[in-house]
């Protein structure tokens, strides 16, 4: 069916569900000229609700961005099918880490193509957290201790829930009732503490009202920029390191342009241009060569590997687990 | 109580003033006022995605403002007409409307719609004799337009009922009386006398459509409306852009509102 | 004259149990000015409404011009009304308002005689200038004549008013009553009005029709209602009264009304036994002494003296017959101030009396 | 007046548009509520009430919902009753219909605009930093009760003026005049005369801000940072978060159990007011 | 008697740049049954608040019992007040609303003497039994009763009502004047009403202020406004009148109206020039021949015949002078029936004229 899709003209629109302030426009711009298609863009907050929408029944997106631990889900629910790479010519799997690569391969089949990628960690104000802080017991002792009443925690189960997990040591997509329970605890115990639960905490941070906050390096990278004393620390014990990807739908009414705006999107020229756009970081290695060379000695964007090394992939598992999401629901409503 | 209202009304306007004054501010963010800048304006109206869901949000309030106020007139007219049981059912169901969550009419309209477009589409399949159903219908704004017309149209109902209970009843006898028929009179005094309300109700419904968000949300589809984008946009950490945004969309409901109350007004002085 | 004659037989009308209407015949003769008077919730209303047909007898039938209209609409009868808060369409300016019945579908004339029928009346109510004016702006007077002019520039059989004038004020209600009066000579057209003020009926109506709890009391002239009230009801609700109810009816030749015996007049006779008589409070003649030859007297004592400029009334408490009120000229008690707490003696003229068996 | 036939036609796009935005998506919610969760989330066919039971797991936001529904509806209307009072009963003539508009006039802004802007407001670099500066010692308001409860007041005020503007408006002055004629000064006469006319409308204001407000989650989430957690929280988490939706149904029919309930007593409320309280 | 006298000086009242009303001067005796008549809008209601503190004078100042009252509030001032619409709390039943003024903090009684005087009070307005009604089940007559005794039972210095009978039917409102009336006389309280309704004014007060846009026209006993009337509008307020304006104003001692020449009275010499004269309806005599010595006559044709019961007004329309109007008793006039059509001779007395200088 692909093949047949293809020998088709390009025309119509295509439409791309993504993330805020996600993509260049830019690249939209010179497809549509290229092309004749347009390019419409349907925003979502989180792949939750990216997800939900999808199960309640929207069909109407070609291509999704989604992360990885979303991607298990979606597969398995049959609302996108492994992607034709012959259709995908600038896609070059070689160029890519493998551990990104892997995440988009369900099956054994490859689902998704890798866009950008990123890690979780601790993002703190240097001007107010003066004791060293390195870890995810700093986070959570910190809290419950000297900077109670000055953190906050992700308003995402499987950061927040996995975070907890690790302060005991387990894996960060544990699913075990009984690690479960003391990260529960943990969390319970952390919460009367917490300035907030949320995940737009960047004014926060950036108005002194918060001084540790659970969150992404995209975020950390908006914040170091505009105040240097605003720092990110990945946990000496790890945490997550995720990967956003570009999936075609299975019944998205064009396909045909969803690849073709795929292929466009993945021209390293192209994912420069997108660099620019995001902020996160890019693992092609043709794109990397692109960008300048203080990008990619990055503290934030690329971190040290031997950060990297302890950090896990969110699973799909964990993320539609229901004891986590519930632990997450009464964390929340304590 | 002169001294109070005057705090209210300092405490109704302090947000207000807040959005206004950052639209204009030069600095990358909210932290500080550093000076007067159309930046973000101008960010804001080059964002082809924002201006997307501005139009979007517009064509969506627009229809859905027609539609409630046409379905609206029609059902306050109709219940002059009706017996109790039936005015005491419709105006709670109207109410129900108008309380129910957003969060659960929006989910439960994406299920519902899209339970019903695929029979609907099995049904047309097996009627024409395809081999497979084909896609006739998706969300987009005529779905949103039809969720929001539920709540707008028992504002509209609200607001023309009150209309309509100053209507002397005299005066479709006076009708009658003039060789009017049933019809006719509904046509020619009826009508004309619920205008202003019509007009008034028209712009509430446009106003409130134009800020929904939870409902547009499930049901746009694939073009989200400008409270959908903004809100994705704040939870993904907000920019200046949006307080131009929201002064832009904080002009257009004070142009519709004063339009609107004028409208209002001048009923009000007729009856 | 037209054939605008209407006619009642035995209507009867039912608001659920309630009889709003009872049993009422009666002719209305084309082109004359017919009023129905009657103490609020007596069913004028209800009446007027039957003929308009915007109700339906339960029982009896009604006919206009002599044809029975129990299938006619109101928008079928060649009959208007004119409201008593006028129900002028608030949306339509003054001209609108006119034009309407002659732009109604049924009925509906070509614009330039809609134009010129609307402007003669206007000239002829005199509206003009007020042509576009929005009928909220027009003074009560000029409300009632927009209303008038828009039920008759339809050239109706019937005209019907429902408390036309309640609205206005005493001094323009005046001038408006004069209005009518020539307004219906000048058409000829038949004019049925109600109205709660007994003055005006009677300054009107060649007929008046005197109803009480929905049925008819008495029909006739003003002069029949006022000088031979066919009833105590009659009496008492045109113009004042002083009635005295009999203790024991007389069917006999005479009454003894607190020790007075009068003769019951000749045409009474046979109607039934007299339970009441009475009479009006001018027929009451007041004096100091006691009165000579001629008369007989009662004693009476003044409760109140209300001066009512050109009139004087004074209200007396009288041991036989209770309270009684009296009124005299100004002019004819010039020479004799009757204070309150006096006792006087009263006359009454033996055919000053009034008769009743109902 | 109008006949029952054309009635009837002019009902039916009513009774269309009821159908299917209002009847057919509660059906919906009701046979969710029935469902059971699927593995990666959403909903599968079943039929038990096991979503009910599990509603009491969510006992802690419904009781937090109530308690800050009733006391923000109880402020808004303390709030409102002297703006309320002020225009209806002393401003006059045009004067009177403008302030009202300029009540209302937030109320038409954008929702998600006016409430961030109090979350910049209160923020620290707002409200705190100006009572810093003059020296009142830091504040931190966000992202608690306190916050949400601005917000809730903040945007049901308006609703709240008007309806009570309604209920005094009525209240014809001559009422308020003849209580000072008889030696009642102002504030004795408000609570002699005003407040006893007022209670219907005051209850029927009370339970409609209640009502709305125990749906509200976007100003606890945006002002109350995830620690203030309202059940509309709860249901949209139910939904959008953990994709639960069977119970998420479940819950919203539970909260829309309780909004009817509140109608209901109001109702009953109002109509006890009304035989107290009737005017002419 | 008590202290409950009223005195305005120079009262002036301006809503913005509207003058209600305007230099009022006047004094009101304690104990005495004032009316305040004028047309709608003149400041009639507008002086009541005055006094009762609803307002508070632009220029000049009110005096109660002979002292200023600018710094009372009205809960502070000796005055009561019934209102034209009652006010009746409707949160109330009959006997709380009489108690109100007796439980207010400034004016607490205890609490049996408040239900003691409130039963009185009851029991003399015949309200007994209704204690526990609502309000609004009550008739029309037993609320206005109720809205009285609510008052007077504060024993006020001064009552005051505004047009307390508008509510009322014809009937109902004649024995509520009565009561009113006997009422007064029993308190002895200062009775001060507004009222429409000239025939209410004429019967019920001692005195009578004519009002006209914010002015007074006229302060004066009920005979002395019917009788000498002391303007044009007066004349035309009080009663019935034909005024005929003269063309050129005469300050001599005598007038020409329309050739018949009248000297001017006495008292009226050295006012100014007099404008206009008149005469009231019922001086105005008809004979279908020309009359003899003793009078001059005019020609009228008459337009309109009017049967009011015990008396015929009959409008004429007179070449020199315009529309008449002439009133008479149906006796008088019983040899003689007039029509429309009729040409007849008009004689009024010299004596009869009203001339005016204002
Ligand atoms: N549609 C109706 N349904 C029930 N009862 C009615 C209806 N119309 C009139 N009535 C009753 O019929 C009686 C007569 O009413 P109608 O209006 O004819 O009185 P009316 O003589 O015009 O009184 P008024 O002088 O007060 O206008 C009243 O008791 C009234 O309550
Ligand atoms: N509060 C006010 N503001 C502005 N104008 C007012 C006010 N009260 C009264 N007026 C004006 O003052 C004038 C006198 O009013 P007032 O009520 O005293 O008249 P009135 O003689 O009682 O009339 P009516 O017989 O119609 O009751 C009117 O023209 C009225 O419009
Ligand atoms: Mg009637
Ligand atoms: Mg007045």
């Amino acid at each position: 069916r692909p093949s047949r899709a293809l020998s088709q003209e390009l025309s119509g629109t295509v439409t791309l569900a993504t993330w805020p302030s996600y993509q260049n426009q830019a690249n939209l711009d010179s497809f549509t000229e290229k092309t004749g298609v347009s390019v419409n863009m349907a925003i979502f907050g989180s792949n939750e609700e990216m997800m939900a929408k999808m199960q309640a029944g929207e069909s109407g997106f070609d291509i999704i961005a989604p992360s990885q631990y979303a991607i298990p889900l979606y597969a398995s629910g049959q609302f996108i099918e492994p992607l034709d790479l012959s259709l995908l010519p600038n896609y070059d799997a070689a160029a890519v880490e493998p551990r990104f690569v892997e995440q988009g391969t369900f099956d054994g089949k490859t689902y998704a193509v890798q866009k950008n990628w990123g890690t979780s960690g601790f993002i703190i104000n240097t001007t107010m957290v003066t004791t060293p802080f390195t870890s995810v017991k700093d986070y959570f002792d910190g809290i419950r201790g000297p900077y109670s009443g000055y953190g906050v925690a992700l308003d995402h189960p499987l950061d927040t829930v996995g975070f907890a997990l690790k302060y005991h040591g387990y894996s960060f997509n544990s699913v075990d009732e009984a690690e479960l329970k003391k990260a529960e605890e943990l969390l319970l115990e952390t919460k009367p503490h917490l300035y907030a639960v949320t995940t737009d905490f960047q004014p926060m941070m950036s108005s002194g009202d918060a001084s540790i906050a659970m969150g992404w390096s995209f975020n950390a990278m908006q914040l170091h920029r505009d105040m240097p004393e605003i720092q990110y620390v990945i946990a000496k014990e790890g945490g997550e390191i995720w990967c956003d990807f570009y999936v075609i739908t299975r019944n998205g009414p064009n396909r045909a342009a969803a690849y073709a705006l795929v292929n466009h999107l993945l021209d390293p020229a192209n994912n420069v241009l997108e660099f620019e756009a995001h902020g996160s970081a890019i693992s092609d290695t043709r794109v990397l060569a692109l960008l300048p060379p203080e990008v990619q000695t990055d503290p934030i964007l690329y971190p040290a590997k031997e950060l990297l090394d302890p950090l896990e992939f969110g699973i799909a598992e964990a993320m539609s687990n229901p004891l986590r999401n519930e632990i997450m629901a009464r964390f929340k409503s304590a | 109580m002169r001294a109070f209202s005057l705090f209210i009304f300092l405490f109704l306007y302090l947000p207000v003033a807040v959005i206004v004054v950052f639209s204009f501010n030069a600095a990358p963010n909210m932290s500080a006022f550093t000076g007067l800048s159309l930046r973000w304006y101008a960010k804001a109206f080059s964002n082809p995605l924002a201006i997307a869901a501005l139009t979007n949000s517009i064509v969506i309030a627009l229809c859905s403002a027609v539609v409630s106020t046409a379905i609206g007139s029609a059902v306050a007219i109709g219940l002059m007409g009706t017996s109790r049981t039936t005015r005491i059912v419709v105006q709670s169901l109207m109410m129900l409307g108008l309380a129910v969550p957003g969060i659960v009419i929006g989910l439960a309209s994406l299920v519902f719609f899209s339970a019903a477009f695929s029979g609907a589409e099995q049904a047309v399949a097996m009627l024409a004799g395809w081999e497979q159903a084909a896609k006739l219908f998706s969300f987009g704004r005529p779905t949103v337009i039809a969720a929001h017309s539920l709540f707008c149209t028992a504002l509209v109902v609200e607001v023309i009922s009150l209309r309509l209970r100053q209507l002397n009843p005299s005066w479709l006898e006076a009708s009658n009386d003039l060789y009017a028929g049933r019809g006719e009179t509904l046509w020619r005094v009826v009508v004309p006398f619920i205008v202003p309300a019509m007009v008034a109700g028209g712009l509430l419904s446009f106003v409130l459509s134009f800020d929904e968000f939870i409902i547009a949300f499930f049901v746009s589809g694939t073009k989200p409306t400008l409270p959908v984008y903004m809100f994705a946009s704040v939870k993904r950490g907000a920019t200046p852009e949006l307080n131009a945004i929201a002064t832009s969309m904080l002009t257009i409901s004070i142009l519709v509102s004063v339009v609107a109350f004028s409208f209002l007004r001048r009923g009000q002085a007729r009856a | 004259m037209n054939d605008g004659g209407g006619t009642f037989r035995g209507v009867t009308k039912k608001f659920g149990s309630f009889t709003a209407v009872n049993d009422l015949s009666f002719e209305i003769e084309a082109g004359s000015f017919v009023s129905i008077v009657g103490p609020s919730g007596c069913g004028k209303t209800t009446t007027l409404r039957l003929i308009a047909g915007f109700e339906f007898p339960t029982v009896g039938s009604v006919f206009i011009g002599g044809s029975p209209v129990e299938r006619m609409e109101a928008y079928e009868r060649p009959i208007n009304m004119v409201f008593q808060s006028y129900a002028l369409f608030p949306h339509l300016d003054v001209f609108d308002n006119i034009a309407y019945g002659l732009r109604s579908r049924r009925n509906r004339r070509p614009a330039a005689e809609v134009k010129a029928r609307v402007n003669e009346i206007i000239g002829k109510m005199q509206l003009s200038g007020k042509e576009h004016n929005r009928v909220w702006e027009l003074s009560g007077g000029q409300q009632q004549r927009v209303a008038l002019a828009r039920a008759i520039v339809n050239n109706p059989k019937i005209l019907i008013l429902d408390e036309p004038m309640a609205a206005l004020d005493k001094k323009l209600r005046r001038d408006v009553q004069f209005e009518l009066q020539s307004l219906q000579r000048e058409l000829g057209i038949t004019f049925i009005m109600v109205t709660h003020d007994q003055h005006e009926a009677l300054s009107l109506s060649d007929r008046i029709i005197v109803m009480n709890r929905g049925r008819i009391e008495q029909i006739g002239s003003p002069d029949e209602l006022y000088n031979r009230p066919a009833s105590r009801f009659v009496a008492s609700f045109i113009g004042d009264f002083n009635l005295l109810e009999l203790e024991k009816p007389a069917a006999g030749g005479t009454v003894d009304v607190a020790g007075r015996v009068l003769a019951v007049p000749q045409e009474r006779a046979g109607e039934g036994a007299t339970i009441a008589v009475g009479f009006r409070p001018d027929a009451l003649k007041l004096s100091a002494a006691a009165p000579g030859a001629g008369g007989e007297a009662w004693r009476a004592t003044i409760t109140n003296v209300i001066y009512l400029g050109d009139k004087v009334e004074i209200k007396l408490d009288c041991p036989s017959s209770g309270t009684l009120l009296a009124r005299a000229d100004v002019a004819r008690l010039a020479e004799r101030r009757f204070r309150v707490g006096d006792t006087v003696h009263l006359t009454v003229e033996d055919s000053d009396f009034h008769h009743f068996t109902k | 007046m109008l006949q029952p036939r054309m009635a009837r036609l002019l009902l039916l796009p009513g009774y269309a548009l009821l159908a299917l935005t209002l009847i057919g998506p509660l059906i919906t919610t009701l046979v969710i509520s029935l469902g059971r969760r699927a593995p990666s989330g959403g909903y599968e066919t079943a039929l038990s009430i096991e979503n009910f039971a599990s509603v009491l797991s969510r006992s802690t936001a419904f009781l937090n919902t109530v308690q800050l529904s009733a006391f923000g509806a109880a402020i808004c209307i303390l709030a409102a009753i002297p703006v309320a009072f002020f225009i209806a009963k002393h401003l006059k003539g045009s004067v009177r219909y403008t302030v009202l508009f300029l009540v209302v006039l937030p109320f038409f802004t954008s929702f998600v605009a006016r409430t961030y802007a109090w979350y910049f407001a209160l923020g620290g670099r707002g409200l705190p930093a100006v009572l810093e500066w003059i020296g009142l010692g830091r504040f931190r308001f966000l992202n608690t009760d306190f916050a949400v409860a601005i917000g809730i007041i903040y945007a049901y005020l308006p609703i709240a003026i008007l309806m009570l503007f309604v209920a005094f408006d009525r209240i014809g002055d001559d009422l308020l005049e003849a209580s000072n004629d008889l030696g009642r000064g102002k504030v004795e006469t408000f609570f002699s005369v005003v407040i006893p006319l007022a209670m219907p409308g005051l209850i029927s204001t009370y339970s409609l801000l209640f009502i709305l407000l125990s749906g509200e989650y976007l100003i606890p989430m945006l002002l109350g940072g995830g620690k203030v957690y309202f059940i509309g929280n709860a249901i949209v988490d139910l939904f959008l978060q953990s994709r639960n939706w069977p119970l998420g149904s479940a819950v919203a029919i539970s909260l829309m159990s309780m909004m009817i309930v509140v109608a209901f007593l109001s109702q009953i409320f109002q109509r006890m007011a009304n035989r107290d309280g009737r005017i002419g």
